[in-house]
């Protein structure tokens, strides 16, 4: 049995309805499964336009990296500004 | 210095930050709040971070800054929460040797920011909000909650 | 705002004067004082101007900053008299919608400025004195005067 | 007869130990010839290395520019900094 610590940012804080959260999991699981666990939790996350990106304590993973007992996971939407594209300031 | 603060920024304290009897150049950069975007007519900017990874985030462009254009030191701040029309939201500092370091470091810094610093940007206009993308990766649009 | 002060640069005074509500980045370059210069263990620099024609050129460099690259205001400050180690000597604050156009005009005045505007540096070093070059179309030598 | 002013700076200030002065002028004189006169009447000036180039009423000029009466003529010995070739800061 593990426990993971979830942080949640701007539109999936505001869709989610909280900062974090815990979960408790009873097998391995990567980044990318805890996120589609969350968004069947929260249907309305399925609206986001964008891929998330994925931290594990605080550091940017792949979607397929593994979680481990007290690990921090935050998903991250996309960040302001950005693409030179779309440069906004 | 790497901070994420509630309170408007001071870049005064940047600069003192980045100052070195080795440097004969800074340069500052300050993103603030504009009154149209796209077509809207803003009425404020409300930024929200995930502070921990944004500053450690901040540090490493800080640190890249050094090596890969010699700059001396680096400070970057950004603030969270409602920003005004006009007020700064990020304000970094790099100083260098020479200029032409200092400019490049600090142009680095600014553009990496926006792409990889766990910050989001919440731009309030005349009718609606939306969350304002996109990152690195993903598709050039913005997510609307509105 | 286009300066020949004999005070210390008050880079904030800048920033303030190019704010604008359409302008979302603020670009500033301070130049300021090395301990070492070419191999020589520099004391203070000492600056001098002519003080009337720096301010026309400044504000000549200030508007062809708006034209070229479409800064929204631009503000220069130069220091004249003793400027001590860490000190700065020149200021400049641009102020654009995007942070290309600040940048760039930034960049360009700072540039242009040193080129053109009739400001002379002494650099007081441990064992002499020398009047910095080289100006626009001169040998890239110096006056030496000790 | 026509009077202008001059204005002297760094080291061309220096050898003449002056920041300004005025001469009287018999007849029509270009800001070159004016400068030939002031390093006759200071030969130190002679040393300094590099041109100076002209300001005619706070503007920069021609080597072959006419001065008029009360005009305000400067000699602007090379600026601080200035070629990429030896960027100072």
């Amino acid at each position: 049995m593990m426990r993971v610590r979830l942080r949640f940012f701007a539109a999936v804080r505001e869709r989610v309805r909280a900062a974090e959260a815990t979960r408790e999991l009873a097998g391995p699981t990567t980044v990318e499964a805890l996120w589609d666990q969350i968004r069947r939790e929260y249907p309305s996350l399925g609206e986001l336009r964008g891929a998330v990106a994925f931290a594990l304590n605080q550091e940017y993973v792949d979607s397929k990296t593994m979680v481990q007992d007290n690990d921090e996971v935050a998903f991250i939407p996309p960040v302001s500004g950005g693409s030179s594209r779309h440069q906004d300031v | 210095m790497f901070e994420v603060v509630e309170h408007p920024l001071d870049l005064a304290r940047l600069v003192a930050a980045v100052g070195r009897a080795d440097a004969g150049a800074i340069a500052t950069f300050l993103g603030t709040t504009r009154e149209h975007n796209a077509g809207r007519r803003v009425t404020r900017l409300e930024y929200e971070a995930y502070p921990e990874m944004a500053i450690r985030e901040m540090r490493r462009i800080g640190q890249q800054a050094l090596e890969r254009f010699g700059a001396k030191a680096v400070a970057i701040a950004h603030r969270v929460g409602v920003v005004e029309i006009g007020e700064a939201s990020v304000a970094i500092a790099v100083s260098a040797a020479h200029r032409d370091a200092a400019f490049a470091g600090c142009r680095f810094a600014i553009d990496r920011l926006k792409e990889i610093v766990p910050i989001w940007k919440k731009e309030h206009y005349v009718g609606g909000e939306i969350w304002i993308g996109p990152q690195r990766g993903g598709p050039p649009d913005s997510i609307s909650i509105t």
